[in-house]
């Protein structure tokens, strides 16, 4: 399984984790991930407010035109790049103005994509692409008796509903976790949003929602979140003892990278289960697993 | 043109929600529109209809998927129908100084379920271009998607800590002090390794990323013009 | 000529395990002297139907009286032609699962049935068709607008000559009238172009005889044999036809009632005809339009009902303006947008299109300079608006159909003598209006009865064109308010079932919903009293009346429910298969045991649709009750007539329950009143039973419903306890 | 040759109707129907709007009307698998799938009792058990057993149900058999499906046990329903003290259903009068966008805001929250007239889920068209095939009797022109 990859800013800065995580759970399952050279950023969802939709496409498309040379499809490990990527390759398939207008604009770099390329978030990967009964089969350290809850978060499903997954109660990630002997946590928040773009600019409004998201999360019996998206995680990791400041909680709760804990599962190296990385301690929850 | 007060902007942004209770069932206030009679002037409408995906909003059947369905519900002061509906009656001033769009995080939830296929929040970034062009930025989040942009295009990747130092430098001090517990935050980042200091490099193919966006945006405008 | 009588009992499913088989073969073969009587362990099996055939041919055997399961099941394993009476004696649903096995009761319960079961047989004959004279095949339509051409186009392709009449000198009715259409079919986006051209081209091309700026005089004769005067200019003519479908269509509400809307006050405030004729003309440019919704519909002062076209035709409207001017600002002002089905879709469209669409009432319309200035609460908003500026205010009328335009018909006041005297309550009848459009030679009025707010239509949710004047079938806006797309469906829909009545009238058969039927009422003269209750209380109106009052029946028009039956106090009215006398006998054949043996007996008269299938259910679901129970089918509680009461109360029974369908407004009597009439005719003897010292609480009637079978024990139950607490009947000891 | 035999594919009230007008009108029909029984959709119903009369009673009629016509022929558990041919002269292969009973089966139901294998009972949306030899419902025709035989041959039985049958009327190695037949004309009224609510997973359903759909809410409201009638929490079979109805569960929706399926509103405008009849003084809201009492409906719709006290709330219900402790549900909603967003408990939560055609799922074989939601064009296609009732538009009881009577004629002329 060859895929082109899509790293994203986070990879760099905020969300190591993911990348040293996916890195070695892709190596675990013999999926080789090739980086996009000279990527760029994506513009996330921030960027259409600025420059509007076409402009934003386009830009996170130049990305998409360069994979094309190489013939993979495009996986990234970041919910927000996968929306941006997937609905511009959407544009690109099924709209041929879209497609013509964009082309015109890539043009201006000497490039050029015809909307040949699939874009993938890793969690489908593992999902549809390596299947469960290999993971199940990779596991080395059954994560027998945690209960997790698995934080799918909103871009993932929601950028192409049904695509995926169910776009608002989304299964994948529970059964994934079984597949690693973990129990999922009953938690009806699993793709609600966690208000990510709003950090700087509207704080508040984060911690509520992330309040709402803990609670929930609590309250099916998890001893651990973990989610897909480097924003998700920032903003439950980071903010989660503002949360406890604003709301006179205690939340105690780490939230990892899905892959972690498939790092941990499989006894990959303690590189590779990043954990290092965490704001909220997750040895202590993981110390009977983690070698 | 109405200037909202950043006072004001900061106070809707705390959520209220759902704080009167009538028996067990709670409900929450929209903000009263207006009392006297309003007219019906689509003049503003049409401006708004040739926006990129602008013209879905004529669609839109009022059902109030939206309202119910956005993360941030309890503290936008028009939800997406009613927004749709000041845009047709023409209530330009309201539409443009409401914190509506500015609320929208981009989570896609409407968008999913809109019944009429609206992609709501591409409306919303739209509107938010279209509030930075005819200079309505008032409200924190319109610093901070300039600070995101012009982060990225000059670099063609992001930078969290560019980013941030624009973002306080366009809405001044203020909102520095007010943030104060961010600094924890920042802190325990550093001490994770998770913010880097120095930016990352360029890309190198930055010069064409540049003349992209620039080839994009004239196309935009050409077609705006059409 | 003597029926070859056999009797089968069915030993299966466990009614040989219940009963005393040897006793009951003995009132077959000893009471009634049966010549042949037989018994198997599965009559419905290979070898029991074999051994019922074999008696049929080598013994002649022409009436067969199987005594097994229900009739409702098996039917089509004992079918043996229709020379071939089939009289089945239920042992299985309606004795042996629902009552005590190895009782003495339940063995009397089918020991009765058996002999009543014999008795009908006796009392019965293989009806003979009635065969209309001077028979015709022609359908003919009445209306010439979009319902009335698909009715006729359709009866025409199906080969059947068709005969069409149109008030109008042109064809096209309301629809030719208008400038385009709304969509018919998929996508349901686009306005179409206007069909009635085609349309009436591909009429005049199927050979439809076309009758232009013509009325109908009269209507008369039955189905069959309808002769229809039709008037035009230079006289009239007669068209014998054999079936009619009414489409005569609607008109819509006067807008001249709608002053507060504008109406009449300001020019432009117009209606949607208007509307539609100024688009004809080419659609005015204006820049400001708006449509009001409900203009008189869903208006408990105007209206009551919804229109139901409005929504797309006031959408279709809209489109017209934006389709002239493409910048025009129009508005809709509704309560609902009822745009159901796909025409969603064409909602979606005028939106896409620009077309805004407010919820809410519009309170007040004012003109300054020829504009107009709307005010209206705007309800989504929770604000008041005030849109001005407007060229034209279009107003969606609605539709009022043209069978309520007319005089009710007034109910003719008796002085006759014979009528008075027997004349008390009355089951309510619909209002008849005079509409001038079949102007019928009918006892009971010139037109359709008119249902709810005057629409001729069915009563009947399984039924939309079931008919109280047989043969005659409403269609189209006539019948009920509906757009464009149902009045076509609804156009061929009413063709075919004039088609079908024309086919089974040939056959001498009746129409739904005793379909097949083949037996119709006789009329014994010599002994009418001109008391008029058969052909007032007919609900289909298929006796007329000479001048004297006597009933000249109509057989073809007549529906088989034994209405007139019940209602004749002479009984001089009997069908071949189903009489006052048969019913009488079965009534006297039950074993009535003395009142020392404290063995009351109830009797039970039940609607053959819906009381015995659910005593039926009560049997399939085990359910038990009282033993003390005899059951007699009827077609209807209409054909109830009151002397089998008396046969009854005279035989010593001590209590008699009606299971007739519920009444009121919501009847689910397919006969329309059958049970209603029936308790009407029971409240008139009560008095007379309370003089013999009869309690009349012995008598009842009660409504089930098909679904009532859960409720039937304990209502069995509850009466025999209140006939418990009355005592025996006192006639017991006189019999 | 013209053959004037007329086949109809769906034995519901649109297939019913259509081979009782062409048959009365003197053609042989033939009625292939894929359940086991005939009467289809309505037969699940418990009431019809807005008389509130039992759907069974014009079934009886009608039952009788097949019972007494003999060019009425019908084929239960039976599918069309292939057409050839054109107008007038169509060869159709029609499978029949065993029902491992034969035309002995007295229906005297000792099979049941001897049965040992329980299985989901479909006809009431799953919420209660039956056995796996069983007959479909209390009115079902023909009054005939039938046998789930993978749920025996999953729970190992032999057929328990055999050794008691005394009329040998069992047949475990029953085959499915095909049979051809030669006709003039094709009504195609297969109907519609309720739509998977599961899709709709804002409401819950499926994950909350107090949200349920309108089918089920008619299976619940019949006296022979799983719950004998009485509408209780699915959770906890407690009484209702409040119940929402939730209007456009997948209609009017781009997502799902584009169309709407014009009956819902009325349907759930019905369902409060079940409530109501039962609970005098529960709370009953309806959320809606537009409320859809077209024509003379209209009364009922007033009729049953006069006397059933309903609470009608313009805004679609956007979700729906359960508390875990009790099953209550919280309806979270903009009331838009009251300018509010509301948060509501509810006992029970109906979806007034719309109606997907079968042809969305299973296409006619046969050159024919379908629209976005897979409803059959009219018209176009195949000369011949004519589609009746709700596999062309979405349709109330009694517009699709007068579809399928209309249906019925077209019929006759493909029979009439093919000559």
């Amino acid at each position: 399984m060859r895929y082109s990859y899509y790293p994203g800013c986070s990879s760099e800065a905020t969300a190591k984790a993911n990348a040293h995580s996916i890195e070695g759970v892709a190596k675990a399952l013999d999926v080789q991930l090739e980086e996009i050279p000279d990527w760029n950023c994506c513009g996330a969802s921030v960027a259409s407010g600025v420059v509007g939709d076409f402009t934003q496409l386009v830009v996170t498309a130049r990305n998409l035109a360069i994979a094309e040379t190489k013939g993979l499809d495009v996986v990234t490990g970041c919910s927000s790049c996968y929306m941006t990527l997937a609905v511009a390759n959407k544009k690109f398939k099924q709209d041929e103005h879209f497609r013509a207008k964009a082309n015109e604009a890539l043009a201006a770099a000497g490039l050029n994509y015809n909307g040949t390329l699939q874009v993938r978030q890793f969690l489908d990967v593992i999902i549809n692409d390596v299947g469960l009964d290999k993971v199940a089969q990779k596991v080395k350290k059954s994560l027998d008796g945690l209960t997790v809850a698995g934080y799918v978060g909103c871009q993932t499903v929601r950028a192409l509903p049904f695509e995926f997954d169910d776009p608002e109660q989304p299964v994948f990630m529970d059964r994934l976790m079984e597949a690693l002997g973990a129990t999922a946590a009953d938690f009806p928040m699993r793709a609600r949003c966690c208000g990510s773009s709003s950090t700087i600019p509207a704080r508040d409004i984060v911690l509520d929602l992330g309040y709402k998201i803990f609670e929930s999360a609590v309250a099916g019996g998890a001893q651990v979140i973990v989610t897909p998206c480097p924003m998700c995680q920032l903003n439950l990791d980071a903010y989660q003892s503002l949360v406890n400041r604003k709301y006179g909680t205690n939340f105690n709760i780490p939230v990892l990278f899905f892959t972690q804990l498939m790092a941990v599962a499989f006894g990959l190296s303690l590189e590779d289960q990043a954990f290092k990385y965490s704001i909220v301690s997750p040895y202590e929850a993981l110390v009977q697993y983690s070698k | 043109m109405v200037t909202p007060d950043k006072e004001r902007a900061a106070e809707q942004a705390v959520p209220h929600s759902f704080k009167k209770k009538r028996g067990d069932n709670y409900f929450m206030e929209q903000k009263k529109i207006f009392s006297e009679p309003v007219k019906y002037d689509l003049t503003f409408a049409r401006e708004i209809y040739r926006l990129e995906n602008g013209s879905y909003i004529k669609q839109c059947m009022n059902c109030g998927l939206c309202t119910v369905s956005c993360a941030t519900r309890d503290v936008m002061e028009y939800p997406p129908r009613q927004l749709f509906n000041l845009i047709k009656l023409g209530k330009k001033e309201e539409v443009l100084t409401s914190n509506t769009f500015w609320s929208c995080t981009s989570c896609c939830t409407c968008k999913a379920r809109c019944p009429r296929g609206i992609p709501i929040i591409d409306v919303m970034h739209d509107l938010k271009k279209y509030a930075i062009e005819y200079g309505y930025t008032d409200y924190p989040q319109a610093a901070f998607y300039k600070a995101f942009w012009t982060e990225m295009s000059s670099r063609g990747k992001m930078f969290e800590g560019g980013m941030t130092a624009r973002y306080f430098l366009t809405r001044g001090l203020d909102e520095i002090v007010k943030a104060m517990d961010m600094k924890d935050v920042g802190i325990s980042m550093l001490k994770h390794g998770r913010m880097p200091l120095l930016p990352p490099k360029k890309i190198k193919g930055l010069g064409g990323l540049k003349k992209i966006i620039s080839k994009a945006q004239e196309l935009d405008r050409k077609e705006a013009a059409r | 000529m003597e029926k070859k009588i056999a009797v089968y009992i069915c030993t299966g499913c466990g009614i040989g395990d219940a009963l005393d088989i040897d006793a009951l073969s003995k009132v077959a073969k000893g009471e009634f002297k049966v010549p042949i009587c037989k018994t198997d362990g599965q009559l419905c099996g290979p070898e029991g139907v074999a051994l019922i055939k074999q008696d049929i041919e080598n013994d002649g055997v022409d009436t067969v009286v199987i005594a097994g399961c229900s009739a409702r099941v098996n039917y089509d394993v004992f079918k043996f032609g229709s020379d071939k009476i089939v009289e089945r004696v239920n042992l299985r649903e309606q004795v042996i699962w629902c009552h005590t096995a190895d009782d003495e009761d339940t063995q009397m319960l089918a020991e009765d049935y058996m002999r009543m079961g014999l008795v009908k047989q006796k009392n019965m004959n293989v009806p003979e068709p009635y065969h209309v004279e001077s028979f015709s095949r022609n359908i003919m339509v009445l209306g010439g607008g979009l319902t009335g051409l698909t009715a006729a186009l359709e009866s025409a392709k199906a080969g059947y000559s068709t005969i069409l009449v149109e008030k109008e000198a042109e064809l096209g009715g309301y629809v030719g009238k208008m400038y385009k259409q709304v969509p018919m079919k998929p996508p349901f986006t686009d306005l179409e172009e206007n069909c009635i051209p085609n349309l009436v081209k591909a009429v005049e091309d199927a050979g439809v005889k076309i009758y232009k700026s013509a009325t109908v005089e009269n209507t008369a004769g039955a189905p069959g044999m309808f002769d229809v005067t039709i008037k035009q200019d230079d006289g009239t003519v007669q068209e014998r036809v054999g079936a009619i479908v009414l489409a005569t269509g609607a008109k819509p509400y006067e807008a001249d009632k709608l002053g507060h809307l504008g109406f009449g006050k300001f020019p432009n405030v117009i209606t949607q005809s208007m509307f539609e004729e100024m688009a004809v003309a080419g659609t005015p440019e204006a820049s400001k339009v708006a449509f009001i919704q409900c203009a008189g519909s869903r208006d408990q002062e105007h209206l009551p009902y919804c229109s139901a076209a409005c929504c797309i035709e006031s959408i279709k409207q809209a489109l017209y303006v934006k389709e002239k001017n493409d910048e025009a600002n129009v508005y809709v002002y509704y309560k609902d947008i009822r745009s159901n089905g796909q025409y969603e879709h064409f909602y979606m469209k005028a939106q896409q299109e620009g077309v805004v669409f407010v919820k809410g009432d519009v309170t007040e319309i004012t003109e300054e300079d020829g504009k107009l200035t709307i005010e209206a609460d705007d309800k989504t908003m929770g604000t008041t608006s005030l849109a001005d500026e407007f060229d034209y205010v279009v107003l969606a009328n609605g539709m009022v159909p043209t069978a309520a335009l007319g005089d009710l018909m007034e109910e003719e006041s008796t002085t006759d003598e014979a009528a008075a005297a027997c004349d008390e309550p009355k089951a309510s009848t619909p209002p008849i209006i005079k509409a001038n459009l079949l102007n019928l030679v009918y006892r009971q009025g010139p037109e359709l009865p008119a249902l709810k707010y005057g629409f001729p239509d069915s009563h009947y949710i399984c039924f939309p064109y079931e008919t109280r004047r047989t043969g005659i079938y409403a269609a189209g806006v006539v019948r009920a308010p509906m757009d464009m797309l149902s009045a076509v469906e609804d156009g061929a829909g009413a063709a075919m079932k004039a088609i079908q009545c024309v086919e089974v009238t040939e056959k001498g058969e009746a129409v739904h919903p005793r379909s097949g039927d083949m037996s119709f009422p006789e009329f014994n003269m010599n002994r009418c009293t001109q008391c008029k209750r058969c052909t007032e209380e007919c609900p289909f109106g298929a006796i007329n009346e000479d001048e004297k009052g006597n009933p000249l029946p109509n057989p073809s028009r007549c529906r088989r429910c034994g209405t007139c039956m019940g209602a004749c106090p002479e009984r001089i009215i009997s069908f071949k298969n189903y009489s006052v006398p048969m019913v009488g006998n079965m009534v006297k054949a039950i074993e009535m045991p003395e009142e020392d043996e404290e063995k009351p007996r109830i009797l039970i008269f039940a609607c053959d649709n819906d009381a015995i299938p659910a005593l039926d259910m009560a049997g399939i679901n085990h359910m038990q009750y009282n033993s003390w129970v005899r059951i007699i089918p009827l077609r209807c509680l209409g054909s109830l007539n009151l002397v089998w009461i008396n046969d009854a109360m005279g035989r010593g029974f001590d209590g008699v329950l009606l299971m007739g369908c519920k009444h009121g407004d919501d009847y689910q009597c397919h006969f329309m009143k059958g049970s209603e009439l029936a308790e009407i005719r029971l409240s008139k003897i009560s008095e007379t039973l309370d003089r013999l010292g009869l309690e009349s609480e012995r008598v009842r009637a009660t409504t089930v419903s098909i679904m009532d079978y859960d409720k039937i024990p304990a209502m069995l139950d509850e009466f025999a306890a209140d006939l418990e607490e009355l005592g025996p009947n006192p006639m017991k000891d006189f019999q | 040759m013209a053959n004037k035999s007329i086949l109809v594919v769906g034995g519901g009230i649109s297939g019913i109707t259509a081979a009782l007008e062409a048959a009365e009108a003197g053609c042989e029909v033939f009625i292939v129907e894929k359940n086991s029984y005939l009467g289809g959709r309505v037969t699940q119903i418990n009431q019809y709007f807005p008389k509130l009369c039992p759907p069974n009673c014009g079934l009886e009629i009608n039952f009788q009307r097949i019972r007494n016509n003999p060019r009425v022929n019908f084929f239960t558990l039976a599918e069309v698998e292939n057409i050839s041919g054109q107008e007038g002269n169509f060869d159709v292969t029609v499978k029949i799938n065993p029902r491992y009973v034969n035309e002995n089966c007295t229906g005297c139901g000792k099979c049941v009792e001897a049965c040992p294998v329980e299985i989901d009972n479909t006809f009431n949306y799953g919420m209660n058990k039956i056995k796996a030899i069983h007959l479909a419902h209390d009115f079902a025709f023909p009054m005939k057993y039938v046998i789930k035989a993978d749920a025996c041959k999953e729970a190992g039985c032999a057929g328990k149900c055999a050794e008691v049958c005394e009329y040998k009327a069992i047949e475990p190695d029953m085959q499915p058999k095909t049979m051809n037949l030669n006709v003039g004309a094709i009504v195609w009224a297969t109907g519609w499906e309720p739509y998977d609510a599961n899709k709709l997973s804002y409401y819950g359903f499926g994950r909350f046990k107090n949200v349920v759909t309108n089918v089920m809410m008619e299976r619940m409201a019949a006296m022979n329903g799983p719950t004998g009638g009485k509408i209780v929490r699915p959770s906890d079979g407690k009484e209702i003290k409040s119940i929402a109805f939730l209007q456009c569960a997948g209609s009017r929706d781009e997502n799902h259903l584009k169309a709407c399926s014009s009956v819902c509103c009325l349907a759930s405008l019905k369902h409060a009068t079940y409530v109501r009849e039962q609970y005098p003084d529960a709370e009953i809201s309806i959320y809606y966008i537009d409320i859809r009492a077209r024509g003379k409906y209209e009364d009922f719709f007033i009729k049953v805001q006069e006397e059933a006290n309903i609470t009608l709330i313009k805004g679609k219900a956007g979700e729906i929250e359960e508390d875990k402790t009790n099953g209550q549900l919280v309806v979270i909603a903009e009331d838009q007239e009251a300018q509010q967003v509301t948060r509501k408990s509810y006992d029970l939560v109906v979806l007034a889920t719309g109606m997907a055609p079968t042809t969305a799922t299973t296409t006619i074989p046969a050159e024919m068209l379908y629209d976005e939601d897979g409803f059959v064009v009219p018209g176009v296609g195949t000369a011949g095939i004519v589609a009746a009732g709700c596999v062309k538009n979405p349709l109330d009881v009694s517009s699709a009797v007068r579809d399928a009577t209309a249906a019925a004629l077209k019929a006759i002329q493909s029979t009439v022109r093919g000559q």
